[in-house]
Formats: structure tokens, C-alpha cells, sequence
């Protein structure tokens, strides 16, 4: 079972900043370990909710560092929606979790 | 074989791209253009053509990363229309490092970390009201500490 | 900015002049680190026991008395292994890889040891990636010559850096093994050939 | 104008000018380029990942015993986790020493839940397929004292004694290469390679040797501790190995955090 995410969203306005921090080896395929190469392992492709409505996706590559990091800006939202990410990884792993947007300045 | 099974591969992609920018290009993950060794090929497999040279796409990383490792990249879209923004690391075995994809409210807007193996341009291609624009930042990587 | 710049600086001289004749003992660490500390890999415990060099440095923070400096510079230029053919000038190319190398004497490090040059000094015009510990030595040939004396002096310093200040922070790679005459060569001819880039 | 401006910054640096703001202490354009994108790489950490693993190992009851660590005493008595990394190390009667924030923890391990102190030492730092408990439990702990200003204790002759030996050792010259934690760590404005080496011996330097650790490391992509950054030192410093939560290496850390006594803490941190 993968470890969950951290995923912060604050009010700016009427703008959500949204960012989130996944647990991920993100293995390239072409580091070795004691001799041998360790299999690329790595999220391919992310979505974002907003009370249901997607609001941002993704397809990424290896090249994403470990342990990856995304910020991005939804409009039109307020204190209290629900955002909800959801990774899935090359070897058919996933991972979703959730939190509601804070109100900030 | 071979070129056929590429010529197949890249019309499949310009057609999907050309039937569903305005809703969704991400149909699925595009394994042709993560696997292409060059950006060209990349971009070729993306149906991108070659996108028009763009001073409206902000591209704010280090011009020396402190390691190549983690390198922080944040993209501004000043395009109107923009629907994704693309990265490529040019210098990297596989440059095609990942497509965001902005329904309308999302803001033009992406930070993301990743890994420069070298010394490279960072490419970014915007697609806007289905055309393509693209503008390139290069970041340096150096040895770092002790070396030892 | 220009009167600030005065007046920290003087403050800082003071200060190291305080330093200077500053000593003290260490028993209690010393002890403290043979019971912590343990053998890993290449690195026995023998390498906590200071010689004469680090003793002294240590004891006087790095700025002992001029007639102590001066005995220990007198015994360390005796270490210094002269090239029994008499040349001093390498190969600039392999100098140039030897500084970029930083490996070598740690836990489990094996095989070829490094300079560590580019770790503290300016070198070559094409490399970026440079420290700041030791002063920059871009142009060093071209500033200051090639000549026999300067060829023995580079060589000198780079085999014995304490044969010529007591308690520099520059390792003494020749008088401790980590590098060989045929390296401190090549080393040397970085520094001095007129073909290498660092004299361009 | 500004050439003048840069000297002059540049000198009230190597002197150690304490009424700089942070940001513009950097004179070298490298070092203060890594410094613009710092506060990025900050705002969203991965430590954080490790930090919330450590809360819940914190309260989870493990080892042979079967307890929690929630009656381990970090110095304000059995349980208070909030603001104890930012007072420690100090001097613990039940151990008869000084410790560091990791040797407290590894001890409550040992001696509440049990665990066996060898296992423990044997592969104390993290790899890229290992996170070892000990690392995630002083994350968390850490993580407890963000904001905080620094206040390690100096009351008991024990830790007065600690500081001093840990000035001593950082200023010990040995080893192969001869070099003392001082040939690189006292001296002003220098950098390794492209690293810059704050000054510990100077206080307006000496917090860096507590912002950022436990750290989150770009290189490797793993958390690390002080405990695994002064054993690093030690290593490149080609000295033999310090032993794990030691004694010497509580020392050691004493006098590089008292010397930052009264400055924010601002949590685990993210390093190159």
C-alpha cells in the first residue's frame, strides 16, 4: 500500500492553490543498485478533483524526481470544497486522498 | 515493419490530438512520445508539429540547479486558450517529461520538480485554441559538493 | 559601505590576533573520541593520533609561534620526495583529471586517488563547479612563471603543503601516500605548462 | 554603485554581519541563486511525507514491549513532544549523559520498547529503499518544535562539559588529509565545489548547523539526520567512524546548537 499524500489547498481570493507531495520512488530504469539495474518504477499519470469536476491531469515520465511535488491554481473556488488527487504508477498502483479547500488571506 | 508501425504510431497521435484538443489530449498516456530518445521524435509523437517560438510562456528554474536531481520548474501560460503545457529536458535520455492539462477555470499555471541528468535546455509547448507555442529555458547542473 | 568594510575587517584582525595566542588542551575530547570512534574500512583508528603537524596546529588554532612554525616547516620540507629523474612537469591532461577527482582515503574508497583540487581551488577556465578554500590558481603559470624554482616550489607544495606554511588546511598529498610522484607531475604541469589551459 | 554595494556586502559577510537580513547575505551568484529557489523547495518539502510516518510510528505500540514511544521523555518530562528538539541535546539522569535528539529517541527505544540498541545501529541512515524508524521518529519530533526559537539547556556542568569537548573535537586536526570540522566549517564566505560552508564557529552562521535537519536530501532522495551528517563528515573528513548516537557525537552537536540559541527553528528542512 502506497503512502498517503500530503495535499494542502488554500484560498487566495477566489483561486485554490493546490499542491501536493506523493510518496514515489520514481526509479528511472537506469539506476543500479549493488550491480543490478532497479526496474523503472514511476506515477504516470495524475487527476485532480474539485467537488467532483476534474480540474487538472497529467501524464508524466520517469524524469519527475522522487518523491514529486505539483502546484497548480483552480478558480472559482471556496473554503470548504473538496479536492481529491489520484496517482497511478507503471506497475498499476494507486493512490488516492483528499482534503477541503482552507481559507486563506 | 519498423516504419510502418511508427508512421501508424505518429498518425494515431496527430489524429487524436486534432479530434480532442479543445476537450482532452491526455486519451492516454502516450507511450511514443515517452520512449522517443529525442525531442524531436517526442514532439512528432505528440502531433505538435513545430510549434511557433512564443514570448508569452514563463519558465521560472534555476539557471544553476543546486543538484540536477530535484530541479524546480515553475510555467506560466500568458496564451489565451491554453488547454496544456508540456515539458521537455531536452538532454535527457527520454526529454518528453510530462503533459498538464488545464480545463477552463484551471489557471495556466505548473510546478513540478524533476531530474536534469546535464546541463539542458528545459522546453515547455504551450497548446492554445488547438495551435501550438513553445519557448526554452536552459538550466546548468554542476557537481555539487565534495565529489567523494 | 567603504567605512563599514574598514571597520569589520579591523574587528576581524583583532580577533585572530586574540586567537593567536590562544592554546589550550584537548585530553578529555581525545579520550572521548578514541572510546566513540571505531576502524571503517581503510580508515584505522591510528588516523586519530596526531602528528606533530596536527598537534601543534591544533593546539595553537592553526597559528602557532613563528619559531614553531618555522621548526615544523624545516622537518616537513625534509619529507619531500624529490623525483629521483629530476623532471617536475607532467602531463597537463592528466593533471586536469587528477584535480577534478575528489576520491580517495575515505572508509571505502579503493582503487586511484584524486587531487580533490577543484573541491577548494579555481583551476581551469572550463570548469564552474569550483571551491573557495584555497585561493584560485587560474593562470597561475602565466602570472607567476614556470620556471626550475616555481616547477620546485609547485611540486614542493602540492607533495608538502606544510613545508611551506605549517599549518595550511591543504592536505599534504605526497607525504601522506594519497598521491604519487607521477601524479604530483602531472599536477604540476596543470599549474605550469604553458599549453594548459589554466596559462591560456 | 551597486559593484560598491556588493563589496561591501560582501565584506560585512566574511565578517559576519549579524544585521544583514538573511536573504541578503549572499555575495557569491551561485550561492545566492540556489538561495532565490530555497524557499521554493521549502514551501513544499518531502520531509514532510517522512514527518507524518514518524507520528505514527511515535504513537504506535512497537519493539518486544509492545509500548509506544508516548511516555518517552525528551527532556520536558514523559510524553511532551512540542518544543523538545528545540532544547536538546541536554543532560538526561536516567542515561548518565548528554544526548542528542536521536540518541534520546534510539534510548527510549532501547529502554521502553525494548528494541535491541546493535540492531538499531547497525543501518541507522536511510537508503533509497529504507527509511530507518529512528529517522522518521526524530522528523516528527523535529517537526514538533517548528517556529521555535533554539534554547539548549547549558544550566548542569554536564552540558557546559559537553559544549566544550565538542569545540575541542571540532577543532581537532587528524586524519589523513589532516583537516579538523574547522577547515571547512570556520572560515567565512567559502564554498566547496559549488556548496557554500557556513562558519559554525561564527554566530552569525551558527544556526545553519540546525536549519534543514533532519533534512529531506535532493541527492538520493532521503531523509537525513544529524546523526548521518556529522557521520558523513567524519567520512570525508577521512577520519575513522564516529559510533552511532555517541557520546562524542552529542558533544559535538551541543556545541553547534548552543551557539544558535535564541534563533527560529523552522523544521525539517530540505538539503542539496
Amino acid at each position: 500500500m502506497p503512502d498517503p499524500m500530503k495535499i494542502r489547498a488554500t484560498l487566495q481570493g477566489d483561486v485554490a492553490d493546490i499542491r501536493v507531495l506523493m510518496a514515489h520512488p520514481m526509479e528511472t530504469g537506469l539506476r543500479k543498485q549493488g550491480g543490478k539495474v532497479v526496474p523503472a518504477h514511476y506515477i504516470q499519470t495524475i487527476t485532480a478533483q474539485l467537488n467532483g469536476r476534474t480540474v487538472f491531469s497529467a501524464d508524466i515520465s520517469q524524469a519527475i524526481s522522487r518523491n514529486p511535488v505539483f502546484a497548480f491554481k483552480v478558480k472559482g473556488a471556496k473554503a470548504g470544497d473538496k479536492v481529491v488527487i489520484t496517482w497511478k504508477d507503471n506497475e498499476g498502483q494507486s493512490r488516492t486522498d483528499e482534503t477541503t479547500v482552507q481559507g486563506g488571506s | 515493419m519498423q516504419m510502418n508501425r511508427r508512421t501508424l504510431l505518429q498518425a494515431g497521435a496527430a489524429l487524436g490530438a486534432a479530434l480532442l484538443v479543445p476537450m482532452r489530449a491526455l486519451a492516454a498516456w502516450n507511450k511514443a512520445a515517452f520512449e522517443a530518445k529525442s525531442e524531436a521524435d517526442a514532439m512528432r509523437a505528440l502531433g505538435m508539429g513545430s510549434p511557433a517560438e512564443s514570448k508569452d510562456i514563463e519558465i521560472r528554474a534555476p539557471e544553476i540547479a543546486e543538484n540536477g536531481a530535484v530541479v524546480p520548474i515553475e510555467i506560466t501560460s500568458n496564451i489565451p486558450g491554453t488547454t496544456s503545457i508540456s515539458v521537455f529536458i531536452e538532454k535527457n535520455p527520454f526529454p518528453y517529461t510530462g503533459t498538464f492539462e488545464f480545463p477552463s477555470g484551471t489557471m495556466p499555471y505548473v510546478h513540478l520538480r524533476a531530474k536534469l541528468g546535464e546541463t539542458t535546455p528545459v522546453r515547455v509547448v504551450v497548446a492554445a485554441s488547438g495551435k501550438f507555442y513553445t519557448t526554452a529555458k536552459e538550466v546548468k547542473v554542476t557537481i555539487g559538493g565534495c565529489g567523494g | 559601505m567603504r567605512l563599514a568594510f574598514a571597520g569589520t575587517l579591523a574587528a576581524a584582525a583583532a580577533l585572530l590576533a586574540s586567537c593567536a595566542t590562544t592554546h589550550r588542551g584537548n585530553a578529555e575530547a581525545v579520550a572521548m573520541m578514541k572510546r566513540d570512534f571505531h576502524a571503517e574500512g581503510i580508515a584505522t583508528m591510528d588516523r586519530l593520533d596526531q602528528d606533530a603537524v596536527q598537534a601543534e596546529c591544533t593546539k595553537y588554532f592553526n597559528d602557532p609561534p613563528a619559531d614553531k612554525a618555522n621548526e615544523l616547516q624545516k622537518a616537513q620540507m625534509a619529507t619531500i620526495k624529490w623525483p629521483a629523474d629530476g623532471k617536475l612537469l607532467g602531463d597537463w591532461k592528466a593533471g586536469e583529471k587528477i584535480a577534478q577527482n575528489g576520491r580517495g582515503m575515505t572508509w571505502h574508497d579503493k582503487g586511484g586517488v584524486g587531487g580533490s583540487c577543484y573541491n577548494c581551488h579555481q583551476i581551469g577556465p572550463a570548469e564552474s563547479s569550483f571551491g573557495t578554500v584555497g585561493p584560485s590558481l587560474y593562470q597561475f603559470g602565466k602570472l607567476r612563471g614556470h620556471g626550475p624554482d616555481m616547477q620546485r616550489y609547485v611540486y614542493g607544495k602540492i607533495f608538502n603543503a606544510k613545508a611551506y606554511n605549517a599549518c595550511s588546511t591543504m592536505p599534504r598529498f605526497g607525504h601522506v601516500g594519497a598521491l604519487t610522484e607521477h601524479q604530483i607531475k602531472d599536477l604540476t604541469a596543470l599549474l605550469l605548462d604553458p599549453a594548459s589551459p589554466v596559462n591560456q | 554603485m551597486r559593484h560598491a554595494l556588493v563589496l561591501g556586502i560582501a565584506a560585512a559577510v566574511a565578517a559576519g554581519a549579524p544585521w544583514l537580513p538573511a536573504a541578503a547575505q549572499n555575495p557569491d551568484p551561485t550561492a545566492a541563486e540556489f538561495d532565490k529557489f530555497r524557499e521554493i523547495m521549502e514551501q513544499d518539502n518531502p520531509a514532510e511525507l517522512f514527518e507524518a510516518k514518524g507520528a505514527e510510528l511515535w504513537k504506535t505500540p512497537r519493539g518486544p514491549n509492545h509500548v509506544s514511544l508516548e511516555q518517552c521523555d525528551l527532556g520536558l518530562g514523559p510524553g511532551v513532544v512540542k518544543g523538545a528538539y528545540v532544547q536538546l541535546p541536554r543532560y538526561f539522569a536516567d542515561a548518565g549523559r548528554v544526548m542528542d535528539a536521536e540518541a534520546r529517541i534510539v534510548h527510549c527505544m532501547v529502554h521502553q520498547q525494548g528494541f535491541n540498541f546493535e540492531d538499531l545501529a547497525k543501518k541507522p541512515f536511510s537508503s533509497a529503499d529504507r527509511t530507518p524508524d529512528p529517522v522518521l521518529l526524530v522528523t516528527y519530533v523535529a517537526g514538533q518544535s517548528r517556529g521555535m526559537k533554539m534554547a539548549v539547556p547549558q544550566d548542569r556542568p554536564e552540558e557546559r562539559a559537553a559544549y566544550e569537548i565538542g569545540d575541542q573535537i571540532f577543532h581537532y586536526r587528524a586524519g589523513s588529509y589532516d583537516f579538523a570540522c574547522a577547515s571547512c566549517h570556520g572560515i567565512d564566505g567559502a564554498r566547496i565545489r559549488t556548496q557554500p560552508l557556513p562558519n559554525f564557529t561564527s554566530k552569525a552562521h551558527a544556526m545553519a548547523a540546525s536549519q534543514g535537519w533532519p533534512g529531506y536530501r535532493m541527492t538520493g532522495g532521503v531523509m537525513h539526520t544529524l546523526q548521518w551528517r556529522l557521520n558523513d563528515c567524519f567520512r570525508q573528513q577521512r577520519f575513522p567512524e564516529p559510533g552511532y548516537t555517541s557520546e562524542a557525537l552529542s558533544a559535538l552537536i551541543t556545541y553547534l546548537t548552543v551557539n544558535a540559541n535564541g534563533q527560529v527553528y523552522r523544521g525539517p528542512g530540505i538539503k542539496r
